[in-house]
């Protein structure tokens, strides 16, 4: 792919601030698919004032030539359309002295969140370089101010506005004019922060977020209904399945709430279509009671969960890895089942197609953990690794008499039958049973179906994909789900021949693998912990279930903030130098 | 839904070997006959049929039978049996509850049922009280019933079913009484007959912690008019309705729910292209 | 209180069995009451079949002439009124040679249960010897016949038939005949199962239930608002209650479901009546999501959980501790909170009532873990002891300007105001919030609210009362809630002197205390962790939580049998041989 | 409840200083000041009255006020509220809803909330969507609603709020529209002056997710008819209604429900004596 571009710059941060109707994420969101046009991979993330609507906004962006999977918290760039609240961001923002801030706006005073760090500031006044385009737009302005200023090629900023506008040729055409006084404006400066070409590569991008891959793994892995409950952040998951289930013949049903959606879903899957719901934590709390039921009466079913901040309602837009205990934990009596965590905005797509594979493969509940940084991040990526993995259920479709529907088999996976099949007639239930399903209260058929339901889930052979490593070193860093992101981006600098540090990030959280843990920390001498939460979830959660010795130590900030790589970099600096 | 009786299915194909756990003489006996005969008489076969519950002493029936069966979680029953439907909608799914499974823990899903008029049957076997737990008041118990939970009684207006089923927007209403298992037969044939959500009360005694219920077969009656298709007629007879009259009260003609069906369908991989830069 | 006892046995244990009908029930709880006023201690548990009503039905007693704690797994005695369905208790009914069964029928065949064990058998043809007593009950015969047996004045017996039948004069009188016949059976016998005489003691006995006992703690701590959902084997908590509650001002609702009970619950309390809700593992399941609202609100507030066997609907009439996992980890977010559990039937009262009054203290909900063993079984026991725990929130009620609901103080607790109060008006909320309570999404104020709410919990001084710990050897048994009886029982024989054996019975589960922990067992070379589940649900919080290195091993069973004290002992005597 | 309103009432002392989070020209600003308008009628003190809601748009109301507020979970105001007005019989309790809020999640606490007829008043702003999370259907939206959840309309029937709650047992049915503020303040003092359960459907437009309902202020018009105090004849109107008229449309005369007091009060420790041997 063409690019303009002279740039050294291997990845660049910028910031953009508005108040609300100040089209900060049109800028955003354009700005990041002209520069996957060009070549580049990169990421957009949002954040927002209180407001429903018209409240401040920033988008978070990043660049590079090469994947990027983790925001940073340092900030190259921050561009204020104007600075209106824009001092509510200040703790997402990191600028310093490295940083260049652009004011948008001839500003008196500027916000403290920039005085105060050092960052250089410069005024490009857009009102005022736009005064002679009638209609002309502040935001498509930055546009092809921000650009230029990163290099990206003209044209391929043109194609975006065009694409967005389209329908409008007399908005097209100041537009376009609006971006090249932008464009424009970036030669009057003498500054260089333009990024290195993107490399020549045949490699297939995507540009996705985490709620539609998680969609998309569901369609392949075979679900074909849902019924779901909005809520953020995991409404879009939702929004993008309806229309598409039912182009492959499936369905969505919005639910009048969780206990409902979570029922549906278990019923539908009873009579043999793989199903799903998405919620986030409240909607998960809800659901418990339910999972039990799924859980005793083995009936497969996937919940994406996509964490938020918490406890309650807590911050409903931005991103914590705090439902872990609630996934784990949450249901009453001894309910063994699935719970598993994309690391990554493609692993998205992955991990929740096998969720599919191995709740129908189990016949149990699959929760899949993911949160609002991996579901609302517009990321431009590798595309994401195929798999095969399907719903493939051991259904049972010629049914001799005496059909046992909880069977006490070799692998605890007890063939089913669906309705519909004759002879094969049982009742799902709740009650504790004997194996034909028949309710018991018996001390034989509790044990027996207690040691089924966690065999069949213990004895499976998950294969590699239970965790990804990587690395040899002595020293072992374990997180999970997003924050995967964080540790790989700061070991690689640290340590990009991975010959000093060993990363593991689970994605099979549920049922625990001591073993496989076991054998992947071997001869690590200390291990860190890595989480986004005030509790230190994961860090007591592998305590309580894996063998970790006193090498452990945990490293746990709650959000709204993503995990620090720089705290991460000097912590793991400091032990490769002990 | 449509079906053409053969003469060879008998009410007790329907019924599975187990020994019910219900009291002698408890009303959920003879629902269950009913039940049987309502089937043997539709000629649904058992393996083409999904008898689903909640939990309560009624929520009990489906392992008696022989049909496919779901013992789900209190209260929950519809939204399981919306699931079984929209998924294999050429199954028949039949619901089975209890006035406290259905009108206190499951209201809201009863309410949205009603309205989403989805093709199920729901029959719900009232005896005015929590049976399972021993003897609570439910929504429909009268006001002055002394018990344990509300000594002297809870003082609270009943609940009436047909009434908010109706301003619900239930497509079939009818009060049974389990007593006359060939009335509920012919009650939840004509449920299952009728498209979309069908509502069937039937006043099932409890006969361990409410005995005086014996009497309700001395009070039960068909009622004496035709079956209404005005909703506003309905309301009005409801509304004047002593609980005891019997029969097909209103029916409705609004078709079924059914999921939208898309023609062209497409590959999963199609989507991709949504994606690729 | 005088007795004829001649015999020497310490402790008996007693099951009757019997079909629908056939009073077995009757028996053990007039047997009880009877042993109790002649001055024994003891306790009964009752099991049924899966009928509602007029299935089978089984008694387990147990009496002693000291305060008993825990169930046996062995009999001394088995009565059968009659042999219906008695092989469905088989598993729950230990017999071997040392045992005598009476069979209250002439059979021809003994079920297996008793064949196989050589317990010895003697026949007491009930209605033969009734021939002649028109309208003379077997069951009350068997009253009689087990009573002289243990060796249980007559006058007693009759007393506990008086008091029952009192107000029917005819039945009485048959009933009076009918018991004299019973006891004159067992001067036929050349047999002594004669208990011991109850030591000779002023110290006060009560006979109650854990589930009365947890309602009049509750009513004690100062509980007087409870809204709640009727579910087995919790309601008789509320139907104890309720009427009580009116009478000292304060009142029981039953809500629509556990939704609205939590939440009913939740607004008494907000608005100043110490409130509680009362339910089991489903209910607790429904409730974790207002949970939660309890705790980003800081909203003092009880629930009792009376844990039954699980997952699902499960085994709703019997014991187990497996929503262990579900009340401490079952909220969303980080959502810390206070979780306790009674040790005994009179310990359902004292810890109930400091439930209370560290909810209140502390403005928080806490989960009281009681099971079925200990609600629903009906205990001869020492007086429960006095507690001045009392529900003491701290209330301002003259309020200056710019009063801050949610303010940093250094105990983390915050002053709050009640409805009603001038100038102290906010607005409690689950979304995160500033100190005045207005809700933000900013990372200070995630960080100080989330601090705050943890550390309040946290730096309480608990005192002693977060564990019962007794013994000083260098074998640790840790164990919780009712199987605190079953180790006490076990450890009392093997080591009475308390040198080579330390039992920890934890009563403050959440949050975790590490150091008082770790001080318990300074010292300790092995520890046993013992609980009620399949899961080891105690045994991995424990290793998540505290430091236990490589001590700890797990002795974990599910329910629905009581924890096995002589496997137990086996156990333990391992260890003190090693 | 009877007040009497003193001079020094205004209705800004009931408005905190906090900034609404609504959108501009969002009904629910109108609600606040329609509510605002009533209390100082009414000249209830602001620390006198507790302010409850769910989670939504319209549920931030709470924190706009002076009231004792809270801001509970989706969809669980009426519980709070009930406990709220129970334990502390002498506070004005306010309930204020959504249409997902109070009709969707929360539907079953509506249900009982009418039949159980505490002395609350629950107002709900209803728009006919999910603002909240940006534009889903909720039970009232129309039909042929086309949005992303149900792409073409949800093809259900809307729920009608006001003919369940009369079905349900309220004691007090009102509608009013947020665009009229006098209106709203006139039926919201009513319905809080109301004795046991008064219900107030206010339409509230969402400008950002239906900003055709800016039109409904064309539509909106009194009824045409007395306030009748007949069950019935509230049916048959509201059977007819095309949801536009506003006013007080049906009153009942229930005395709200009250827990039982018992004259003589004893001691908790009375209780011993049951379990002593
Ligand atoms: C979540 C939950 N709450 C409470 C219960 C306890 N429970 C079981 S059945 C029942 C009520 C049954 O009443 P009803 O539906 O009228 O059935 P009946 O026994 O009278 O036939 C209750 C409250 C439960 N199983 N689950
Ligand atoms: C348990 C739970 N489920 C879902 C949500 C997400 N949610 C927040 S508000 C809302 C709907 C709001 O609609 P409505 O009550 O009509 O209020 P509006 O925003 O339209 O005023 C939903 C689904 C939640 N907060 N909690
Ligand atoms: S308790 Fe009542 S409802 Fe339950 S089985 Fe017995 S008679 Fe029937
Ligand atoms: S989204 Fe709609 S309901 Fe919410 S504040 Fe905006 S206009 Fe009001
Ligand atoms: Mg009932
Ligand atoms: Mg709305």
């Amino acid at each position: 792919m063409p690019s303009n571009s002279q740039g050294k710059i291997q990845r660049l941060a910028i910031a953009i601030v508005g108040s609300g109707g100040s089209g900060v994420m049109t800028v955003g969101d354009l700005l990041l698919r002209a520069a996957a046009q060009a070549g580049w991979y990169g990421m957009m993330r949002r954040s927002s004032g209180p407001q429903i609507r018209g409240g401040e906004v920033a988008a978070y962006l990043e660049f590079s030539s090469k994947p990027i999977e983790y925001p940073g918290e340092h900030f190259d760039i921050l561009l204020a359309i104007d600075w209106k609240n824009a001092d509510r961001f200040a703790a997402e923002i990191g600028l310093d002295e490295s940083s260049t801030v652009f004011s948008g706006e001839s500003a008196t005073e500027l916000p403290k969140m920039v005085s105060t760090t050092g960052a250089r500031v410069i005024e490009v006044d857009f009102k005022l370089l736009l005064k002679k385009l009638k209609g002309g737009r502040n935001n498509i302005a930055a546009l092809g101010f921000l650009g230029a200023l990163i290099g990206c090629p003209a044209n391929m900023l043109q194609a975006e506005v065009d694409r967005k506008f389209s329908s409008k040729a007399m908005e097209l055409e100041v537009s376009f004019a609006a971006l090249q006084i932008g464009v424009d404006a970036v030669s009057d400066l003498n500054i260089d922060l333009k990024l290195s070409p993107p490399a020549d590569s045949d490699e297939e991008r995507w540009t996705i977020t985490g709620n539609q891959a998680a969609g998309l793994g569901a369609l392949r892995g075979g679900i074909r209904f849902v019924a779901a409950y909005p809520i953020t952040p995991a409404t879009e998951i939702l929004e993008w399945m309806s229309p598409r289930l039912r182009k492959v013949g499936g369905y969505l049903l919005q639910a009048e709430d969780e206990l409902a959606s979570i029922n549906m879903s278990i019923g539908a899957s009873y009579s043999g279509v793989p199903s799903l719901t998405a919620t986030s934590g409240p909607g998960l709390a809800l659901m418990t009671e339910s999972l039990g039921l799924a859980v005793a009466a083995e009936i497969p079913l996937v919940v994406v969960n996509v964490m938020r901040g918490g406890p309650s309602t807590g911050i409903p837009t931005k991103s914590e890895q705090t439902d872990l205990n609630l996934a784990v934990h949450g249901l009453h009596g001894d309910a063994p089942h699935l719970v598993l965590a994309p690391h990554s905005i493609p692993d998205c797509l992955w991990t929740t197609q096998w969720a599919v594979h191995l709740a129908e493969k189990l016949q149990t509940p699959a929760i899949v953990l993911s949160d609002q940084s991996l579901g609302q991040t517009l990321a431009v990526t590798t595309r994401p690794s195929d798999s095969e993995f399907k719903a493939e259920r051991e259904v049972l479709t010629d049914v001799a008499d005496n059909y046992e529907r909880y069977a006490l088999t070799d692998s605890g996976i007890s063939p089913t039958t669906l309705p519909g099949t004759a002879n094969g007639q049982y009742t799902a239930d709740g009650l504790e049973h004997s194996p034909s399903g028949t309710p018991s209260s018996m001390v034989e058929d509790h044990d027996a179906q207690l040691e089924k339901r966690s065999r069949k889930l213990n004895n499976f052979h998950y294969g590699d994909d239970w965790a990804e490593i990587s690395g040899n070193g002595k020293i072992g860093v374990i997180t999970w789900g997003s924050t995967g992101g964080a540790v790989r981006e700061a070991v690689q600098q640290l340590d990009p021949e991975g010959n000093l540090i060993r990363v593991m990030v689970i994605r099979l959280l549920s049922p625990a693998q001591p073993d496989l843990f076991k054998n992947a920390l071997a001869d690590t001498d200390r291990v860190l912990v890595v989480e986004q939460s005030y509790g230190a979830q994961f860090y007591r959660y592998l305590r309580g279930y894996f063998e970790m010795d006193d090498r452990a130590e945990s490293f746990s900030k709650p959000g709204p903030l993503p995990i620090s790589s720089r705290m991460l970099q000097n912590k793991l600096q400091d032990w490769i130098a002990a | 839904m449509t079906t053409n009786p053969p003469k060879t299915f008998l009410a007790k194909s329907y019924k599975s070997g187990l020994k019910p756990v219900w009291c002698p003489g408890c009303g959920d006996h003879n629902v269950l006959m009913g039940f049987t005969k309502a089937m043997a008489k539709l000629g649904v076969k058992p393996e083409k049929s999904v008898v689903v519950s909640g939990i309560g002493c009624s929520s009990r029936i489906p392992a008696y039978t022989k049909c496919y069966g779901f013992h789900g979680v209190h209260g929950r029953s519809l939204p399981i049996a919306a699931g079984i439907k929209l998924a294999r909608p050429e199954l028949s799914v039949l619901v089975f509850s209890g006035d406290g499974d259905g009108y206190s823990i499951g209201g809201n899903h009863f309410l949205h049922a009603c309205r989403r008029n989805i093709d199920l049957t729901y029959i719900v076997m009232d005896n005015q009280v929590y049976g399972m737990t021993k003897g609570q008041p439910s929504p429909t118990t009268e006001p002055d019933w002394d018990n344990g939970m509300a000594p002297g009684g809870t003082n609270l207006r009943p609940f009436q079913p047909l009434v908010i089923a109706l301003a619900a927007g239930a497509n079939f209403i009818a009060r049974g009484f389990s007593g006359d298992s060939n009335g509920t037969a012919e009650l939840i044939s004509k449920a299952v007959m009728h498209p979309g959500f069908s509502f069937v009360e039937i006043l099932s005694p409890c006969v361990t912690f409410r005995p005086e219920q014996r009497a309700w077969k001395e009070m039960v009656r068909p009622a004496p008019v035709e079956t209404t298709y005005d909703r506003g007629q309905a309301a009005r007879r409801l509304a004047t309705d002593d609980g005891f009259y019997t029969g097909v009260l209103f029916r409705d003609t609004r078709p079924a729910f059914e999921p939208p069906v898309v023609d062209n369908r497409i590959e999963v991989s199609d989507f991709d292209h949504e994606f690729v830069v």
